[in-house]
């Protein structure tokens, strides 16, 4: 596959960072096939592609995590022999890896300037608030520098993540997948911020499978497909349906499936929730989902959906208010129960909460429902290769080689794991936090349709979602949710995604103002 | 950057990297045949399967511990316990079957202990186990006020000493629980259940699994093999002392990571444990029979399980 | 001292290699036992030293600086290391047992200001002793194939004792030391050795070894290859109650006999000579504090009938 | 947050998780000071100070292998091979002090070998240690042949024996080292980025920290200590064997984790570990002043243990 430069938007300076003829292999997988591209100064670069691409691979290269088997990495227009991450960030080139990798035990400030410590002779200098302080000041996160990054949650682990690569004062930042756990409100920070570095003249690579925020940022966008680069192009000469046919040489046609029927009012809720607090943050929620409804939650990221949730399926300890699953008092009871009865949760955190990623995708795919698969103790491996083959095959995840470990799939194809680990267990409520998260676009449809498709059987789901337009094009009624409270309900099929914003924002305000102090 | 792999040259990096401890087996096993015309004869052969049969059983069991992710360092002080209550009880009764089955009864309790002391106080193991082996130590020195119970009933040494068709019962004991635990661990809920803790006990949790009788479990196993082997070499030796074990329980880890199971967890395997415990006892034996200054022992072993560990390394060269 | 109750009597720390050892067990048992003899108004103190010779260094030093002892019998883990105590914080005797403290394990006379007496036996010469029962056993044997069960050979103690049985079986041409091993004071990896040496070795002719525990590994080995113990020259060193009968039975050729109860006893009898200003024994030969021949064989034995040996372990 | 528990309340439950092992070091002292008039003199204060002062340099630079995620099994051994070097140095050369700096500089090397095998070798720490100790003790046992080397050139037994104003120079030694060794964890680049090794070290890797260094340095710093306690045990005993420092490693290891520092890694403090060689410590000496059976002791310190680790579980007992 041939080179294209794309750099023409932008004032055509020499290239800071090109790879030629890069490839890379990783047991049986070619991940990265004979792929060229080159990084312009001031440039925005996508990358995009379907699940397994080769985008966090490629960017890997780039900031030296990775070290390609054949090819070629010119920096500066001179090639680089030895390259690892060290070097890469001396010669101006940083990261923000797709899965999270910070120091959970360090605070913030402390993992920002990790690496780049201000020090005379090995000592460290008291200037860590400081610099922190100059960078928040520029950033605008609202992070607390002392907190220790193991409290963090998710979102605010990512801000720490894009305040570490800007620390490093680089000339190229990859960026992959900032915005996977990110509001649309702070997405659109990260923009500015974006547009800022490029006036100084700085690249960033932009890895998203969000298409919208792409054309908002990028210059240049390379789209790749199964390892090889199909090509690289000036963003203005692409559409989004352009992108889309190249990143999955077909068409999609539509971004939602059609909502399934709506469930009569009158049909007996399968889950009701009332008052439920929990001691991680849940304070007042009530909610009720019935048989073959989608029902969503809407909130900031914060407020709390999250631990409604995890009270709900048992994994926080309850300290008031009801659950009733099925017409039964599930409160308190630990997520077997739930699991037991046929409530199953979908948790947002891959990598800590839901997969065992030294496993393989079969271990973990069958690991909830295992008893169904064996017999006094025994594993059925026949039944259970099947069930599980049929299952990811149903996701199309790829490769759908299910005996190999978790770990070595891609981002997205761990989420299409994580999915299936839960639906084969054929539920009647789901709960699903941000389940396309990290997912490509040809992919989310596919898992709209299987949470439509589950609807349509007659299971119950309830839907978290940080892209609020999920939650409004697929849920039948979705809930607002402020400070571990159920505020309200909106219609969804009525309501813009703007006006939910408008009203999460409000109430917000409104809840402050009634509390005294 | 390196060079083009062939995927036939990908394939035979990763066999060395999975293998490393049976191919080491092997060499090893081919350099004292050679070495020695009295090394590979079925008598020698099965005396290094007999002696290892304790170290093997506590290894095996072991595997289960560390893949939960978890550390047992009182298995040698649980067998000592095993081994003065064995004799004790069989001296005092008369009875040498209640003797031989005091031990692993008794043990199990011990693990059971180590489970409930590492669940409920939830600090890691290794302190946790370590704390409790020096009570378990001060149990047996207390069953004995510190010396040796010598046992002469009919009958104890049988367990221990004994052959069919040539066999030692113990080796048959041992192929046993190490083929019932493989079978455990690889195809069974339960062996799932300790991969999945081991590997993510928060997503264990959340699939449903309880993540703590699990691990009371595994420590339970622990304490079962500990008993076991205790009666087995108590018998052999027909008699037990508070001393029996030491240092047992870090020979054991050590066979079992040499043997390529992870420390952190999540991954391993009961015949690695296995090829671990014999890789170092043939050196042993090796030395032994070679006649061999016993001085370079501890030398010549330290370089087998670095070049063990070398061959496993080769595989993982690449980033 | 300035330990001394105010009603005269005396405060004594023993300090046990380790305690939960039977021979240290039967040492103390044999001090208690001079205490009670003697009918003097002492108040013992057992410390354990946990087979560490830091510990024990340790402890030598807390129990001289305290000033809460009158008196201390050792039993040392390590005889060298432990002169660093001395010259002690307070002029009170020491009495040590089975070692010397000092710079040489050979030498019983005091090695360091402050001990008083030491009950022991210098350990090449008990070594060499036990190598001459091979010898002599050997005599009309032509090659005669011995095999050295030692204790450990990255211990002073035991390396002595092999090099002293090589000395003395060297000078014998028709003995033949067909291999060395480590026992490590334990049954079964003595078992494990002596089992693997006869792989190699089925025609041994003698196994000598410097621990009875060792000798009583080696003897299973033997039954289980199917060779008769007694057919051969075997013996070890220790005189537990375990070893005194199988001499008697003839399943063990000899055994280096040792009388810790007997030590003990005379530990204590020079260290109350020394408290009470009476003269003290230097040097008391520990072969020569038992009430039988040291270097036993059945023939010794059978002199002393009632004899069963004094600690087991 | 449990429901009902005060900011004041939830504050008491975090300081007593935090410093557990500091409480209970004090609630012994007072128990013993209570218990023995001989406990609280300065006399015996100083020589608890001064017997533990090279295992408390090893548990101190051993905090440092801890908290980056590793294992150093091989103190023992460097200790060991440390003290006979030193003596053999020293007794051939007549130079008290070429013998006594004999020690640290080969340790350090033997530290840079631990270090190069666990990053090269991409083994986890604790078996490539386990087989380089192996190696380190066959080289002890052949440096002296088994035997014991007898110092008595002049000047040697200084560093061990001797007092500057009532206070033993060992014991000055000790707290210097660990004072640097303290503000090196806390203070320094090399120890933050410690932290950041055992905390995460891919998250290290890619915020540029060169891992392998850090990791070869913390060996290195390792050896170091294990040099420097082999040199003041040695002058202190004026001689030099090669079981010296037998089983000190896991003593070392015991200490560094029940003071609280995570076996995990990234967590931990040098002030924890000195701690918990001093709790053990202040139970042998109990035993040793008070008339108790010290067949117990075991039972005791296990029980001790394992009462610092409940202690520090109550602030944790949350799910
Ligand atoms: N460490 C690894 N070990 C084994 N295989 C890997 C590893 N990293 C990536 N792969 C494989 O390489 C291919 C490309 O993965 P990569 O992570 O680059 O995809 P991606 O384009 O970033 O996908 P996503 O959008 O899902 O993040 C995938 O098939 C993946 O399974
Ligand atoms: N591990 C944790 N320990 C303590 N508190 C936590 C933890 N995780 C989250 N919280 C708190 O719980 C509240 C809600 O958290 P969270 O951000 O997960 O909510 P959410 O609505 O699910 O948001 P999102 O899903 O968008 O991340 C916050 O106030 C947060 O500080
Ligand atoms: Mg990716
Ligand atoms: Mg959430």
């Amino acid at each position: 596959m041939g080179t294209v430069h794309g750099s023409g938007s932008v004032e055509g300076g020499a290239p800071l960072v090109e790879v030629r003829g890069v490839s890379k292999r990783f047991g049986g997988t070619q991940a990265l096939d004979d792929v060229s591209v080159s990084l312009a100064p001031g440039e925005v670069h996508a990358f995009v592609g379907e699940n397994g691409a080769g985008k966090s691979t490629l960017g890997k290269v780039v900031a030296g995590l990775y070290s390609a088997d054949s090819g070629r990495l010119l920096v500066g227009g001179r090639e680089v022999q030895r390259w690892d991450p060290l070097r890469a960030q001396q010669a101006g080139v940083a990261m923000i890896a797709q899965e999270l990798s910070l120091v959970p035990e360090l605070t913030v400030a402390e993992n920002v300037f990790l690496g780049v410590e201000e020090h005379r002779l090995g000592i460290l200098r008291g200037t860590l608030a400081a610099r922190f302080a100059r960078l928040e000041d520029e950033v605008g996160f609202g992070l607390p520098p002392r907190a220790r990054v193991r409290e963090l949650r998710l979102a605010d682990q990512q801000k720490v993540e894009i305040m570490r690569s800007l620390a490093r004062d680089a000339r190229v930042i990859v960026m992959d997948e900032p915005t996977s756990s990110l509001t649309t409100h702070e997405t659109q920070r990260l923009h500015r911020l974006i547009q800022h570095l490029k006036a100084q003249d700085r690249t960033i690579v932009y890895v998203s499978h969000f298409l919208d925020a792409v054309f908002e940022v990028s210059d240049t966008i390379s789209i790749m497909r199964d390892g090889r680069l199909v090509r690289s192009a000036p963003a203005m000469q692409e559409t989004k349906r352009s992108v889309v046919e190249g990143m999955l040489g077909r068409r999609l046609d539509a971004t939602f499936p059609p909502r399934p029927a709506t469930v009569s009012a009158e049909v007996a809720p399968i889950l009701q929730v009332s008052d439920l607090a929990s001691e991680r943050g849940a304070r007042g929620a009530s909610l009720a989902v019935r048989p073959g409804e989608i029902v969503g939650l809407l909130g900031l990221v914060g407020s709390g959906r999250t631990e409604i949730a995890r009270a709900i399926f048992g994994a926080d300890r309850v300290t008031g208010g009801d659950v009733c699953f099925d017409g039964e008092r599930i409160t308190g009871k630990r997520p077997r129960d739930a699991i037991s009865r046929g409530m199953v949760f979908v948790p947002e955190d891959r990598h800590h909460q839901g997969l065992v990623l030294d496993r393989s995708v079969k271990e973990n795919v069958s690991l909830a429902f295992l008893d169904r698969f064996s017999r006094h103790g025994i594993i059925a491996t026949r039944d259970e290769r099947h069930a599980v083959t049929d299952m990811v095959q149903s996701l199309q995840m790829r490769p759908p080689a299910i005996d190999l470990p978790v770990a070595g799939f891609s981002g997205g194809n761990q989420q299409k794991a994580l999915l299936s680990k839960w639906l084969i267990g054929q539920p009647r409520l789901v709960i699903l936090d941000e389940p396309t998260r990290g997912v490509d676009i040809g992919a989310k449809f596919t898992i709209y349709e299987a949470i439509t498709a589950l609807a349509r059987r007659g299971v119950a789901v309830l839907l978290i979602s940080s892209e609020h337009e999920e939650v409004l094009n697929l849920s039948h009624r979705a809930y607002l949710v402020i400070d571990g409270r159920t505020r309200g309900e909106v219609d969804p099929s009525s309501t813009p995604a703007d006006e939910v914003l408008f009203q999460l924002f409000s109430v917000a305000d409104t809840t402050l103002k009634e509390q005294p102090a | 950057m390196p060079a083009h792999t062939t995927p036939a040259a990908t394939r035979a990096l990763f066999f060395v990297r999975d293998y490393a401890v049976l191919i080491l087996l092997v060499i090893l096993l081919v350099v004292l045949a050679m070495a020695s015309p009295s090394f590979f004869t079925f008598a020698n052969l099965m005396n290094i399967a007999n002696q290892n049969v304790p170290l093997a059983m506590i290894a095996a069991a072991g595997t289960f511990v560390i893949v939960s992710g978890n550390f047992d360092l009182s298995t040698g002080a649980m067998f000592a316990v095993g081994s003065v209550s064995a004799a004790a009880i069989a001296d005092g009764t008369g009875n040498p079957w209640l003797g031989l089955l005091a031990a692993p009864v008794i043990c199990v309790a011990l693990g059971l202990v180590n489970g409930v002391a590492v669940t409920t106080l939830r600090v890691h193991s290794f302190l946790a186990t370590l704390a409790t082996s020096l009570v378990f130590s001060a149990i047996a020195v207390m069953v004995t006020g510190g010396s040796l119970i010598t046992v002469t009933v009919d009958g104890f040494t049988d367990l221990g000493r004994l052959r069919v068709g040539g066999v030692f019962i113990a080796v048959i004991v041992l192929a046993t629980f190490v083929a019932v635990l493989w079978f455990t661990l690889q195809r069974t809920l339960f062996g799932r259940h300790v991969f999945a803790v081991g590997g993510n006990a928060d997503a264990a949790e959340l699939s449903g699994i309880r993540v703590a009788k699990v691990r009371i479990c595994v420590f339970m196993l622990s304490g079962l093999a500990a008993g076991l082997a205790a009666a087995i070499a108590v018998s052999r030796i027909s008699s037990g002392q508070p001393q029996a074990g030491l240092g047992m329980e870090l020979e054991a880890i050590a066979a079992i990571i040499l043997g390529g199971t992870s420390i952190y967890g999540g991954v391993g395997a009961v015949w690695r444990s296995i090829s671990g415990v014999y890789l170092i006892a043939l050196i042993g034996n090796g030395f032994d029979i070679m006649s061999v200054n016993p001085q370079l022992k501890d030398l010549v072993t330290g370089v087998i399980i670095l070049a063990a560990v070398a061959l496993a390394a080769v595989g993982n060269r690449r980033r | 001292g300035g330990g001394s109750d105010s009603d005269g009597g005396y405060r004594v720390a023993v300090l046990a290699a380790s305690s939960q050892n039977g021979y240290n067990q039967a040492v103390y048992q044999g001090v208690e036992e001079a205490v009670a003899e003697t009918g003097a108004d002492v108040d013992l103190q057992l410390l354990d030293g946990q087979f560490d010779a830091n510990t024990q260094l340790s402890q030598l030093q807390n129990t001289t600086t305290s000033g809460d002892y009158d008196g201390v019998i050792v039993v040392p883990n390590d005889g060298p290391g432990l002169a660093a105590a001395f010259p002690l914080a307070q002029e009170i005797p020491v009495v040590t047992v089975l070692n010397p403290i000092g710079p040489d394990i050979e030498e019983m006379e005091p090695q360091v200001e402050g001990v008083v007496s030491t009950v022991a036996v210098p350990p090449s010469e008990a070594a060499a002793k036990q190598a001459e029962g091979v010898a002599e056993y050997c005599a009309d044997k032509d090659p005669c194939k011995a095999v050295l069960l030692v204790g450990q050979l990255n211990a002073p103690l035991d390396v002595a004792r092999r090099d002293a049985y090589q000395g003395v079986l060297e000078q014998h041409d028709n003995v033949e030391i067909v291999a060395t091993v480590e026992g490590n004071y334990d049954r079964d990896q003595s078992l494990t050795a002596i089992t693997n040496v006869l792989q190699a070795n089925r025609d041994i002719d003698a196994i000598l070894s410097n621990a009875d525990q060792q000798t009583s590994g080696a003897q299973v080995a033997l039954q289980n290859a199917g060779i008769e113990p007694s057919s051969i020259y075997l013996t070890g060193g220790g005189g537990t109650k375990d070893a005194v009968t199988a001499v008697r039975e003839g399943t063990w050729k000899a055994d280096y006999i040792n009388f810790p109860v007997s030590m003990g006893k005379a530990a204590f009898e020079q260290l109350h000579n020394a408290l009470t200003g009476e003269d003290v024994e230097s040097w008391v030969d520990a072969d020569a504090v038992g009430d039988v021949e040291p270097y036993a064989t059945k023939e010794t034995l059978d002199e002393a009938p009632d004899f069963g040996g004094e600690w087991n372990g």
